[in-house]
C-alpha cells in the first residue's frame, strides 16, 4: 500500500546520495516538481535515467545533483540544446558527467525488461552504429533461426518518479494521455514516487488511462502543477514560452544559478 | 530565394523543403513523424493530396490528425486526435521494429554521401566541441521503416566526407530534401537529381562537404503552387496561435 | 485499410488449406462464428492456435479441421475435458492431432514476440517441468549476467481471427473489458480477420479500451453473437448453461456429429 | 463428513478446504486466483479476516472484487470491478514473472511428495490413457510467486509415488489442503499437520499413494465458525444464481 506523503518526505525517504534514479514522462506529465526537490534536497552522486532528459534535467545536471546520465535523447524539444547538460559534457561544468546513451527503442526495451525482472531485453537494433562501442549493448543470437539481434542490460532503477493526474485515498493511481514509459518505470524500479495533481475519493475509469494499483507504489505524494511547463491532460497546458525562455536563461552559468536560486531553492516544497 | 516569375506568390526555401518533402508521401503512407520540418511536410500532405496518410508519433500516438502544428511529439492534442495511444515501448516493439511504418523522416548535424547520420556529437566523443542531443528514435527508425526521408539544410559542415559518430545507417534513405535541392541515392552515393528553382547546380556543389554526384538529367523542382503555399501557411500560422 | 465484407467472404479469402490459424479471445469475445465458418467452409489441415482452446476449438477438432493444435490449456472452463479434443489425442477420431504445448506464460511471450517481429520471446519458465522434453522452447543465455532462460519462438500464424465489439467503418477496431492476447494475435498474424458485434459510424473512446487501426487489419466481418456462447462486455453475457450442456452433447460421436450438423453445417453464414 | 457435537452447523469437505485454505491468506496479499477452490477460498478471505486480499486472476484483471463467485476466470464483473485489466502478455510479464504476486493457488490431476504436480496426462505422453487440459499458467505460477497453495482432495490416484508427467515444480509449495487434512513441507516432503474433524490419521494415510509422512504433533483443524460457514454459503448461493 502506498503511502500518501508530502514532496519533501517522500523524497527524504526514498532517495539517497548514489542511488540511480528515473523520472519519466515521455513528453508529457514530466515530473519537474519532484527534480526540483532533489536539487533542494541537495542530492548528489546520483545517476540520472530518462529517455528524454529536458529542463528539469538541465536544472538538475547544472545544480550537481549527477553523477552520470543514462539517456536516448536530451534537448530542449523544438528549440534546441540543453546548455547546461552541454556545459557538464563539454567542460565539466559544475562536475564531469558520465554518459551512457541508447536510442530510444533500446531504452523502452530496458525499461520493459526491467518491469518483467527479465535481466536483459532484446530488439533489433543498435547494429552498424557507432553507438554500440559507446553503450551497453550485447549480442544474442536466436536459439530458433540464428539470428543475431541487440540485447540491452534492463534497467532497474534504486527509485522510479512519475507524475500522474489522480490518485485515491488508498494511493491508487491514475494517468491518462500520452502515458509513455511510466508504468514500467514504477515496475521496474525498486522504489517508487508518484507525485500527482489531486488526490480524489475514486478514481473514475478514463479512456486510455494507465492505473497503477497501490500495493506497487511505495509513495504518493500531491503536487499540484507538477508537471510544469510540461502538462499534465485535462489539467493545464505545455508553457511553450517558458520552454524558450530557458534557452536564454540556460546559457550562461550565472544567470542560470540566480534563477534556480529564486525560483527553485527559494521555493517551498509542496 | 526569391520564386521564379511565373509564382504569383514568392517563398522561402524552407516552404519549399517542407513542400518538396510533402509530395513524396503517398495517400495512405504511414509516416513516423518528428517534430519541426517533417511535422510540417507530413501534415501539409495530409492537406493536400494525402489526406489517408496516418501520421504516427514516437510518444505513441497512432493516427493523430492534429489541427494545428504540435510544437512537440507529446502535445495533447495529438493524443486527442489519435486512433490509438500507446506505451512507448509498445510503439517502439509493435508497431516500429514491426515493420509497420512506410516513411521515416530523420533530420541530423551530419550526413555523409551514404545517407549515414550523426546526431549525436561533432567532434570526439570523449571531449566533443558540441554534444548534440543524441541518436532518440533514429537508430531504429533507419532501419525499421521502408523509406527513409531526411530533411537537411545543406551546408559544406553538415555534408561531410566523413562523419563525427554513425548515428544511424542511411541504407533505406530514399531522399534527401534540402534548402537547395533534392538527392536520391543513385548507385550507393547520394546524387544530387532536381535542383529548386532560382538555385544553380554549382550552388549545391558548393554546399557539400564531398565531391557530389550529379544526375545528368537534372531537373528544377516545381515551386510551391498556390495551393500548396496558402495551406502550408495557413498550417504555420495556426502552429504559432 | 480494411475491407468490410460477410464472414464467409472473409474465409474464403483469407484462409486456405493448411494454413496456421490463431483465434484468440482469452476467456471473452472468443469468435465462435468464426470457427463456425470455418468447419462450414470444410477448411482441412489447419494448424490451429490459442492459449484456451475450448467449445468452438472441440467443435473444430471433431470435424476434422485440425492436424495440429498449438495451446497451453485445453478445456472446458469450469466444466471439465473437451471430449472431441480427447478423442483425437487418446484414439485419432476423427483424425490423429498433433499437439505442440506451452505454458501460459510460454505463449504469451511467444504471441508478443510475434508483434513485435522478433523471432523469439524471453522468459523465466518451464525449466525442470517436463514440457521442455515436449514442446518447442530453448534456453538463451544473458550476456550481461550470465542467467539462463527460456526462448520460446516467435508465434506467427498465417491468419489471425478475433471478434471485438465494434469497427468503424473505416475498418477501425474496439474492444474493451478482458482484452487478451487479442492485439498480439492480429499484429504477429500475416493476415487478419476482425468479427465485430457492429459497424458504428464513430467509435466511441472508452476506458480499458484496445483500438486496432485498419491498416493493421485485412477484413472486418459483421457477425453479431459472434462470441456466443463466450460474451461480448456491453452486448450479451456467457452462455453458462450451455458450457454445462455441451459436456453431454460432445461425449458421444453421434451426438457431437448430429449436434454439429444441426446448429453449425445447416446454419447460414453471417 | 460431519461436523463434531461442538459445531452447531454441519459443514462438508469441500466446505472444510476453502475455510483452511481461506484462513491461509493473510490480509493485504496479493493473490493468483483461478476458477473452482482456490477462487471460493480467496473470496472467501476477502469475506471475513482479509478485506484487503488483492485477487489478481490471469484474465489481465487486477485488484477484482466480484459480488459472487465468478463461473470463469473471464467473467465481465471480474473486468467491471478490477481495479486495473491488463493484457494477458502482461500479466505474465511485468506482474506473474516479476515476482509481484504473494500467493498462487494450484490445483492438478497429480501431486507427489515433494509438491510437484501434473496437470498434463495420465499415462504415456504420447498415447495418453487421459488427455488432461495441460498446464495453462500453472508452470510459471509455481517458480513465480512466493508461496503456492495446492487444494485438492486426497485419493491414491491423485496423491502419487512418481507423477506421470511433472507439469510444474513443488519448490514453492507452503501448504496442500485438501478434504482429509493439511500438508506442509518438512524436511523438503509433504507431511500431514492437521487432519479435518472426524479424520483420523489412517484415513489419510489411506488416500496417499505413498508412505505419508506424519508430523509428531499432528493438531485437528478447526472447524468452520458459523460466521465462515455463513459467508462461504452466502458467496456459494449468489455464485449459482
Amino acid at each position: 500500500m502506498a503511502e500518501i506523503v508530502t514532496l519533501s518526505e517522500a523524497v527524504r525517504e526514498l532517495v539517497h546520495d548514489g542511488d540511480t534514479v528515473a523520472l519519466e514522462g515521455f513528453t508529457h506529465l514530466i515530473p519537474n516538481a519532484a527534480g526540483h526537490e532533489l536539487i533542494r534536497q541537495r542530492l548528489r552522486e546520483l545517476t540520472l535515467v530518462r529517455m528524454t532528459p529536458d529542463l528539469v534535467y538541465d536544472q538538475m545536471i547544472g545544480m550537481g545533483v549527477a553523477r552520470k546520465l543514462v539517456f536516448s535523447w536530451g534537448g530542449n524539444p523544438g528549440v534546441g540544446s540543453l546548455h547546461r547538460l552541454r556545459d557538464a559534457v563539454e567542460h565539466g561544468w559544475p562536475a564531469p558527467l558520465e554518459l551512457e546513451e541508447h536510442s530510444h527503442a533500446g531504452m523502452a526495451a530496458a525499461y520493459a525488461a526491467g518491469a518483467a525482472a527479465l535481466p536483459f531485453g532484446v530488439l533489433r537494433g543498435y547494429a552498424g552504429t557507432d553507438l554500440v562501442a559507446r553503450t551497453r549493448v550485447a549480442t544474442v543470437t536466436c536459439p530458433f533461426t540464428g539470428e543475431e539481434l541487440s540485447a540491452v542490460p534492463a534497467l532497474r532503477p534504486d527509485v522510479g518518479i512519475i507524475h500522474a493526474q489522480q490518485a485515491d485515498r488508498r494511493g491508487n493511481v491514475q494517468l491518462w494521455g500520452i502515458t509513455g514509459v511510466q508504468k514500467e518505470t514504477v515496475l521496474a524500479s525498486a522504489r517508487s514516487i508518484v507525485t500527482v495533481e489531486e488526490v480524489v475519493d475514486e478514481l473514475e475509469p478514463r479512456p486510455g488511462a494507465v492505473v497503477l494499483p497501490t500495493w506497487v507504489i511505495d509513495v504518493v505524494a500531491e503536487a499540484p502543477g507538477g508537471a510544469r511547463p510540461s502538462y499534465a491532460h485535462g489539467y493545464y497546458d505545455r508553457d511553450n514560452e517558458f520552454y524558450a525562455a530557458w534557452d536564454g536563461i540556460s546559457r550562461d552559468r550565472a544567470t542560470f544559478t540566480a534563477w534556480m536560486q529564486e525560483h527553485v531553492l527559494g521555493a517551498v516544497a509542496a | 530565394m526569391t520564386a521564379t516569375s511565373e509564382q504569383p506568390l514568392t517563398f522561402t526555401s524552407d516552404e519549399m523543403m517542407a513542400v518538396e518533402a510533402a509530395r513524396r508521401l503517398a495517400n495512405g503512407d504511414v509516416c513516423f513523424v518528428g517534430i519541426g520540418l517533417p511535422s510540417v511536410a507530413a501534415n501539409l500532405a495530409r492537406r493536400t493530396h494525402a489526406p489517408n496518410c496516418v501520421l504516427v508519433y514516437e510518444s505513441g500516438t497512432i493516427g493523430a490528425k492534429p489541427t494545428k502544428l504540435p510544437l512537440s511529439i507529446g502535445d495533447g492534442e495529438l493524443a486527442e486526435t489519435a486512433d490509438a495511444v500507446v506505451s512507448v515501448p509498445e510503439m517502439f516493439a509493435y508497431w516500429l521494429q514491426a515493420g509497420r511504418i512506410d516513411v521515416g523522416f530523420l533530420g541530423a548535424a551530419q550526413i555523409d554521401r551514404h545517407g549515414n547520420l550523426n546526431s549525436t556529437v561533432i567532434g570526439d566523443y570523449d571531449s566533443p566541441s558540441v554534444r548534440l542531443p543524441g541518436g532518440g528514435g533514429a537508430p531504429e527508425i533507419a532501419t525499421s521503416v521502408a523509406d527513409v526521408f531526411v530533411m537537411l539544410r545543406q551546408t559544406p559542415r553538415a555534408f561531410v566526407e566523413e562523419l563525427d559518430f554513425k548515428t544511424s545507417l542511411g541504407d533505406r534513405v530514399r531522399v534527401v530534401v534540402t534548402d537547395l535541392g533534392t538527392l536520391e541515392p543513385r548507385d550507393g552515393e547520394l546524387t544530387l537529381v532536381r535542383v529548386h528553382p532560382g538555385v544553380e547546380i554549382d550552388d549545391v556543389r558548393a554546399a557539400t562537404g564531398w565531391e557530389l554526384a550529379v544526375a545528368d538529367d537534372v531537373g528544377v523542382t516545381a515551386p510551391p503552387t498556390d495551393f500548396e503555399l496558402e495551406t502550408l501557411r495557413a498550417l504555420e500560422s495556426k502552429g504559432r496561435e
